[in-house]
């Protein structure tokens, strides 16, 4: 690769909280890609999913002067004025997995395409319970913005491509394993014609198929969502999650330090093309990079992905 | 203690007259039973009744065996609550001792095959350590409890942070799966823990009302001072009953992985476990100003919850509302009692 | 009198004696080498004024607090202790003046409080049946008729006090001390507490006790001790008693003691009138007036429904019916604080609880009446107008303090009640209402106290008392309202007021008139 | 009894003299604590504006935590403080966004709707007798899920610039309008406290509610007008975050709760009510957001952080006991006794 990396750079990764297992994939990735790069990479986040503490981590990055911060935000607008502030500092600012508003950053590294998305977890269900599914949606909170957006895009391509099925009940597991696992037997318990669930959400993906299995309707509801293979491997080998979409985490990891080395460089164009190593080339439209198409996980590929 | 009495040569009955006089036959309607569980027990039955009614399934044996199983780790650290409320203290720490022990016993299971003998023994340490370090911080350098077990949560949120390195646990050995979703035989479906809090129920109702050790949390808890006169080894009691909390806790730790097969960082405390425990340790009938408490109301109470909060989904309240009928029947819960309570 | 009892095959006689005690806090030098000497089969009797260390020297006497130094011997032999406890196990118990129950837990449990009987080989679990048996005899030793199961809250303080006697004997303990046990109770209790004490003494138990009331003390006492300023300044076996005496040598100068007055400046301008007060289960129809420049008095039992009543005209409990009428105007719809600015007031009488602020200063409780009137501007406090108002305070009613910013936990009993005087009469009412005003204050300030009440009535401010105090009731009033069971049950006024006709007005309705007779 | 009977309207140093030992040491240690990262932690001082703004990031704590002072000043507690910021901001955020009307409008109609959530909270708890720490918990729940429910799944931000001011904005560029509020607030509080009136009688019922009703106090009405105070202040420190951040989330109060209570006792306020000063709180806001902002800035994560924090509040207390001579388990008694029950005699 062509990449300049003859000065030391200061990279930090800053996760919506520290302690998730998402998280820590990116931070695998990341950090194979800071070695190459000649990054010195700081992972470092709230202890709670929380805007202020992201805020408070943002302020000291900015006073130890980092090159660049990576981050996934807990909230895209109130990250905002602080992430301004570091630009306004020289500091490269780049977003993944979940984005925060447009002018306080450099460049979003968005996980796939939405709509893709949308469309993967409904044919997970609806090649399974059917075209007439009765599904459940299970989320984080009612106001978690990457979630809302592939609800907004499944329902999207539900409603265009599968009219038939329907959604009854939307119910929220606050990304805590416990409250989604109840919310996941409660919507099973009290909506007895469910046959699918999706759960956008790693918490609540693994509290739906949980509650499925305890209910002892394996095969009769299917559940599919977002997490990471190594929370739901058990599910997808007992059949209960037959598909599940996601993205290389760990790849993704990677293209964040490459984005975060080539925009201290200033070696990347808001809009254009780019090459990143080994993961090949992207391109940037608005500041915006998609990584890759949804990886859909399966009992036949599952075992290759370890995170 | 075998203390000679005056000799009863000197006896003279019924010199009081005159005197208002708590009378021998107040004895019946003042000893008063246990009206708080009954309560509870009732309410909790309409509840199922009145929704079970419109809603079968409600009423459906699996969704009864779950609104159960769903109370179970609430009510242990309620339980534990009720002895620490019961001695005046209050006890925030048992969210993150209930996280550190699901978290280190999870990634031992996962990573390295722990047996559940071992969990249990790990769990009780970790219960046993915590619990103690909070008494004694209490008792010793006379910290008042609600200050000294919010240090101690961040203090043992942090050592989930130190231990798990921000790892989490995804899933449990067979043998921990059955001991959180198992039923004690097939002839007796009865689930596992449920028998596991129903040994610990009467435990904690047993050590709280027939063992000196439970009569001197009372005592404490009434007069800390008077104790302390009569000789209660204020201390060690108190010591004792944050141990307990602290074991408690961490068993509900083990319990909570077992059930749901994970453990994050914010296991617990992401819940506010510590916040929801005190509430029901209260609904319950123990009193916040301590002296009194209630093992069985605790237990009630959390099952009057989780039926409260399953009754919510079933009668498609809209799910933003859900903690604000937790809220209101917090409220409900506690000021009915109150006004019984009230002279 | 068997003076000798070797109930536990041992010579324990309980002679129990406290040589060169003395004890400071900080600069205060509280006990200054005291030596005294408890007899067994004798009821030995403290007095002193105010703040002398009676009180101290029992709380060192029973291991409640530790001396700097001094010694401690029970028949001959030195003994030590660190805390109440380990005094008992010496055998000594002091019933503290507010007996310290459990509320929550019942009576029996509460008299076995730290040392639970047990039974059960494998486990150890209490044994109630035994436990409710011996709280059972213990009360019915004494006499009591109280039901062990009951929650100890139920019980009035005379109950609380006698159950604390239980306890003693429950603990084995032949050494009793009782700091101001009669403070609370009315005659009739107090004689009830004498007889359990006198039968105590007979057995041969050591009794030591503490008391303001000259004529109780005479009463009971078999040997006096006076303290003054932390020393001993004279200890008097029974045959050498000496009323005028023993007040001298409390006050530490010449005290006349003064009979019932003559004069009387009651008018016929009623300034409070109470009609028909009423409410479910406490009392009914409860009527009467008081006059301006009188003192009228509220006797009867503990329990009768005083405090109550007066609470009530306070507003500090509610009523279901009658009026309440303060120089013309009704108040029985008016807050407490608007009655206050009417010009009544009511000083309580648990001075601890409800009286003073004892984490406040003596400034900051003598203003708390009526914060308002140390109202500066903006709703602020001036804040050396409430050192004056303090100062002034400390000044008239002699408070022994080391200045205004001393907070009232470090004042002694009868000091504080000083203070509570002061910031009541400090708001010059038209009307006060005085809950036993002159509990735990010791004979000096007492009649200091009596003299200043009949100056306020002199200049025709209206004066209730309510008192349990015979002597009192007598020394002070013009006119005397007995209650019942929550009515008012007889009035004596002028010479129709003596101790018997006044007890025998409300207890009459009692049926045990007899009792009184001592 | 005479002699000491000569004394002096003069008063020595009373308990809630401005500056007493404990507030003394907190001070001294602050100033310790700036001096050493100052000179240790590269970044600290950015030149001074820029240290001043470090401030920014701690003060809306300090608003709460002066008015949860006020609540637990009378012995109670105030756990809704987090909802209520949150519920607040979002009231205004959706005034502004929803029905046009101007922002500052919005902002003082957020800080009333604070105002009244605390009314709520005192109202149950004097009139229906509910501990304050269970109905404050109960309302908490509540006031959470309506800011959910106003705020949707796309709660407003963006708000104007003139708006975000009041959150990150300098006068004469240098000194942070937020601590120019805080500033104002806490003079107002300490006035409040001390000298005022109405800050006495919180005081009194802090001690001894009895002995204030038996003075004529109307309890419940001060104790009522305590958690409006608090209410009023979550509310204010909700819209200060909500300019802060421009942009408001139903949860973004969770983190006041524990913090400000680690504030308002590492402050010298007795949890038992009654004790305590304002400038022991404003000092414990400093102190421990400066450490905060400093430990961050010298590179130690949130959650080392956290745990410091826990830490220094416990051994706070503890050397506090020691200090006023009463370790062991005497201090307990007297901390733990309402005023009735102690034995005067
Ligand atoms: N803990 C204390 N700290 C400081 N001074 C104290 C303390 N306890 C008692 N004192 C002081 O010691 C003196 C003696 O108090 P004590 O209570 O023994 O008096 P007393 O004789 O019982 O008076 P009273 O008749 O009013 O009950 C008083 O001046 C009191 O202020
Ligand atoms: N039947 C009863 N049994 C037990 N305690 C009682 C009973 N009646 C009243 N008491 C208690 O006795 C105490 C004194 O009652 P109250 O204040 O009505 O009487 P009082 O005439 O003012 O007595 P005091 O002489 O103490 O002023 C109160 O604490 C009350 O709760
Ligand atoms: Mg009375
Ligand atoms: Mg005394």
């Amino acid at each position: 690769a062509d990449i300049d990396t003859s000065k030391r750079i200061k990279v930090a990764m800053v996760p919506k909280l520290v302690g998730l297992s998402v998280f820590k994939a990116n931070q695998q990735g990341a950090e194979t890609a800071a070695k190459a790069l000649n990054i010195d990479f700081l992972y470092t986040g709230p202890v709670t999913a929380s805007a202020q503490g992201q805020v408070d981590v943002f302020n000291s990055l900015i006073a130890r002067r980092f090159n660049a911060i990576t981050t996934t935000s807990n909230n895209p607008t109130q990250l905002a004025p602080a992430l301004r502030r570091a630009r306004k500092q020289g500091i490269k600012v780049v977003s993944y997995d979940s984005d925060v508003a447009a002018d306080a950053r450099d460049f979003f590294i968005q996980n796939t395409d939405y709509a893709a998305f949308g469309k993967a977890l409904v044919e997970s269900v609806a090649k399974y319970a059917g075209p007439t599914a009765k599904v459940a949606i299970l989320s984080s909170t009612p106001d978690a913005t990457i979630q809302n957006e592939w609800i907004n895009a499944l329902k999207k391509y539900m409603t265009a491509t599968y009219p038939k099925m329907q959604i009854v009940t939307t119910q929220y597991g606050q990304s805590s394993p416990s409250q989604s696992l109840t919310a996941g037997l409660n919507i099973l318990q009290a909506n007895a014609d469910v046959t699918g669930i999706i759960a956008p959400d790693g918490a609540a993906e693994v509290g739906a198929a949980a509650a499925v299995e305890k209910l002892g309707r394996t095969g009769k509801v299917f559940v599919t969502g977002c997490s990471d293979p190594n929370a739901i491997r058990q599910y997808v080998k007992s059949g209960i999650i037959k598909e599940s979409p996601l993205w290389d985490e760990v790849k993704e990891g990677e293209l964040v330090m490459y984005v975060a080395r080539l925009a201290v460089n200033n070696a990347i164009q808001r809009n254009g093309d780019f090459t990143a190593g080994d993961l090949g080339s992207f391109t940037a439209k608005d500041g915006v990079i998609v990584f890759s198409e949804p990886l859909i996980f399966n009992a036949a590929n599952i075992d290759q992905y370890q995170f | 203690m075998n203390a000679p009495l005056l000799s009863q040569s000197v006896t003279q009955p019924g010199a009081l007259q005159g005197v208002p006089v708590v009378q021998r036959s107040r004895v019946a309607a003042s000893a008063g039973r246990d009206v708080r569980s009954i309560a509870l027990a009732a309410v909790t039955i309409a509840t199922v009744l009145l929704v079970g009614a419109f809603n079968h399934g409600f009423m459906s044996l699996q969704n009864l065996h779950f609104m159960l199983l769903n109370c179970v780790v609430l009510s242990l650290l309620a339980l534990g609550q009720t002895l620490v409320i019961a001695t005046r203290g209050i006890d925030l720490s048992v969210a993150p001792v209930l996280g550190l022990t699901a978290m280190v016993t999870g990634l031992m299971a996962q990573g390295g095959g722990l047996p559940l003998a071992g969990a249990f023994g790990i769990a009780l340490a970790i219960g046993l350590v915590l619990g103690t370090i909070n008494g004694l911080l209490v008792a010793k350098l006379a910290i008042p409890p609600i200050i000294t077990t919010l240090g101690t949560y961040s203090l043992y949120s942090g050592l989930i942070f130190l231990y798990s390195n921000g790892t989490q646990v995804d899933s449990v050995p067979h043998a921990y799966a059955t001991l959180g979703n198992g039923v004690v035989s097939d002839v007796l479906p009865l689930p596992i823990p449920v028998l596991v809090l129903a040994v610990v129920l009467l435990l904690v109702w047993f050590v709280l009302g027939h063992t000196r050790f439970g009569r001197a949390i009372l005592a404490i808890g009434n007069n800390q001072a008077a104790a302390y006169n009569a000789g209660i080894p204020v201390t060690a009691t108190q010591v004792g009953a944050y141990t307990a909390s602290g074991v408690l806790a961490a068993l509900a730790g083990l319990m909570f992985l077992s059930y749901t097969g994970s453990a994050t960082v914010t296991t617990g405390t992401g819940d506010h476990m510590e916040l929801q425990s005190i509430a029901v340790a209260l609904i319950g009938g123990t009193a916040i100003a301590g002296g009194r408490g209630n093992a069985l109301g605790a237990v009630l109470g959390a099952l009057f919850l989780s039926v409260i909060l399953t009754a919510l989904v079933f009668v498609h309240v809209p799910p933003i509302w859900y903690s604000a009928g937790e809220g209101l029947m917090i409220l409900v819960a506690v000021t009915a009692g109150a006004k019984r309570v009230a002279r | 009198m068997s003076r000798q009892s070797s109930e536990r095959g041992q010579a324990v006689t309980g002679h129990y004696r406290a040589s060169d005690i003395t004890k400071s806090y900080g600069s205060v030098s509280v006990l200054r080498g005291i030596s005294v000497s408890l007899e067994p089969g004798r009821i030995h009797t403290m007095m002193g004024e105010n703040g002398a260390g009676k009180s101290t020297l029992f709380k060192v006497m029973s291991g409640i607090v530790r001396p700097n130094t001094g010694r401690l011997t029970l028949d001959d032999r030195s003994i030590a202790f660190a805390s109440p406890h380990e005094a008992h196990a010496h055998g000594i118990y002091l019933v503290p003046q507010e007996p310290a129950l459990m509320p929550e837990l019942s009576v029996a449990e509460t008299m076995f409080v730290g040392q639970l009987p047990t039974t059960g080989k494998l486990v150890r679990r209490v044994d109630w049946t035994t436990m409710k048996m011996r709280a059972r005899a213990a009360l019915d030793t004494l006499g009591l008729d109280i039901a062990v199961d009951a929650p100890a809250r139920l019980l009035s303080i005379a109950q609380q006090q006698q159950v604390e006697c239980a306890k003693a004997l429950l603990r084995g303990c032949r050494v009793i001390l009782f700091d101001e046990p009669t403070s609370p109770l009315t005659t009739h209790e107090v004689q009830h507490l004498f007889a359990t004490m006198r039968r105590l003494r007979d057995e041969g138990y050591t009794l030591a006790f503490i008391s303001h009331r000259m004529d109780e003390v005479l009463e009971i006492s078999d040997d006096i001790s006076v303290l003054r300023d932390g020393v001993l300044v004279d200890s008097v076996r029974h045959e050498q008693f000496d009323r005028t005496r023993l007040l001298s040598q409390m006050v530490g100068r010449e005290m006349r003691t003064i009979p019932r007055r003559s004069w009387s400046c009651a008018t016929d301008q009623p300034a409070l009138t109470v009609s028909n007060l009423g409410r479910a289960g406490t009392f009914s129809d409860v009527s009467f007036t008081l006059h301006r420049g009188e003192i009228l008095g509220l006797a009867g039992l503990v329990g009768a429904g005083r405090t109550e009543i007066a609470e009530a005209i306070f507003a500090l409990r509610p009523h279901d019916s009658g009026t309440v009428t303060l120089n013309g105007e009704m108040i029985s719809d008016l807050p407490t604080d608007e009655i206050i600015r009417k010009g009544l007031v009511y000083a309580p009488e648990d001075r601890a609880r409800h009286g003073a602020i004892l984490q406040m200063t003596i400034a900051e409780n003598v203003t708390s009446g009526l914060i308002e009137r140390v109202r500066h501007r903006l709703g602020l406090m001036d804040r050396a107008d409430e050192d004056r108002i303090g100062a002034d305070t400390v000044q008239r009613y002699r408070v022994r303090c080391a200045g205004t910013d001393q907070t009232l936990r470090q004042l002694s009993g009868g000091n504080q009640q000083k203070v509570v005087f002061g910031k009541w009469m400090g708001l010059s009412p038209t009307v006060a209402i005085l809950d036993e005003p002159t509990r735990g204050v010791d004979v000096g300030a007492k009649e200091e106290i009596y003299e200043l009440i009949e100056s306020l009535a002199k200049d025709g401010i209206a004066i209730l008392v309510i008192s349990s105090e015979m002597e009192e009731l007598v020394r002070l009033c013009d006119r005397i309202v007995s209650v019942y069971e929550g009515r008012i049950v007889a009035e004596l006024s002028g010479d129709a007021i003596t101790p018997e006709r006044v007890a025998r007005s409300y207890l009459s309705h009692a049926g045990d008139v007899q009792d009184i007779a001592a | 009894m005479t002699g000491a009977n000569e004394v002096t309207a003069a008063r020595g140093k009373t308990s809630r003299f401005p500056l007493g030992t404990w507030e003394r040491s907190l001070l001294l240690l602050l100033l310790f604590l700036t001096v050493g990262l100052i000179a240790g932690v590269p970044g600290f001082y950015p030149g001074f504006a820029g240290f001043l703004a470090l401030s920014e990031n701690f003060l809306p704590f300090g608003l709460v935590a002066l008015g949860l002072t006020t609540v637990i000043l009378t012995g109670g507690i105030d756990l809704s403080v987090g909802a209520t910021a949150g519920l607040s901001a979002i009231v205004m955020a959706e005034l502004w966004s929803g029905l046009h009307i101007s922002i500052w409008l919005a902002a003082l109609v957020g800080v009333i709707a604070g105002g009244l959530l605390g009314l709520v909270n005192g109202l149950i708890i004097t009139r229906l007798r509910t501990e304050p720490l269970i109905a404050t918990l109960a309302t908490s729940f509540i006031y959470g899920s309506i800011a959910t429910a106003l705020a949707g799944d796309t709660p407003p931000s963006g708000f104007p610039d003139s708006f975000n001011r009041l959150g990150t904005g300098a006068f004469g560029d240098i000194v942070p309008f937020q601590i120019l509020l805080f500033a104002v607030a806490a003079l107002l509080f300490s006035l409040l406290i001390s000298r005022s009136i109405f800050g006495r009688k919180i005081i009194m019922i802090g001690y001894n509610v009895e002995a204030a009703r038996y003075s004529g106090i109307r309890v419940d009405r001060i104790v009522t007008s305590a958690y409006v105070i608090s209410g009023v202040m979550a509310g204010l420190a909700g819209i200060v975050l909500a300019a802060y951040y421009s942009a408001v989330r139903p949860d973004m109060g969770d983190l006041l709760l524990l913090s400000t209570i680690t504030i308002v006792v590492l402050g010298g306020v007795s949890i038992f009510g009654g004790d305590g000063t304002i400038s022991g709180v404003v000092i414990a806001v400093l102190l421990l957001g400066v450490l905060r902002q400093g430990m961050l800035i010298a590179g130690f994560s949130d959650m080392v952080t956290t745990m410091l924090t826990g830490a220094i509040l416990l051994a706070a207390i503890a050397i506090k006991n020691v200090f006023a001579g009463r370790g062991g388990f005497l201090p307990m008694l007297l901390a733990r006794f309402r005023p009735g029950t102690v034995s005067s005699n």
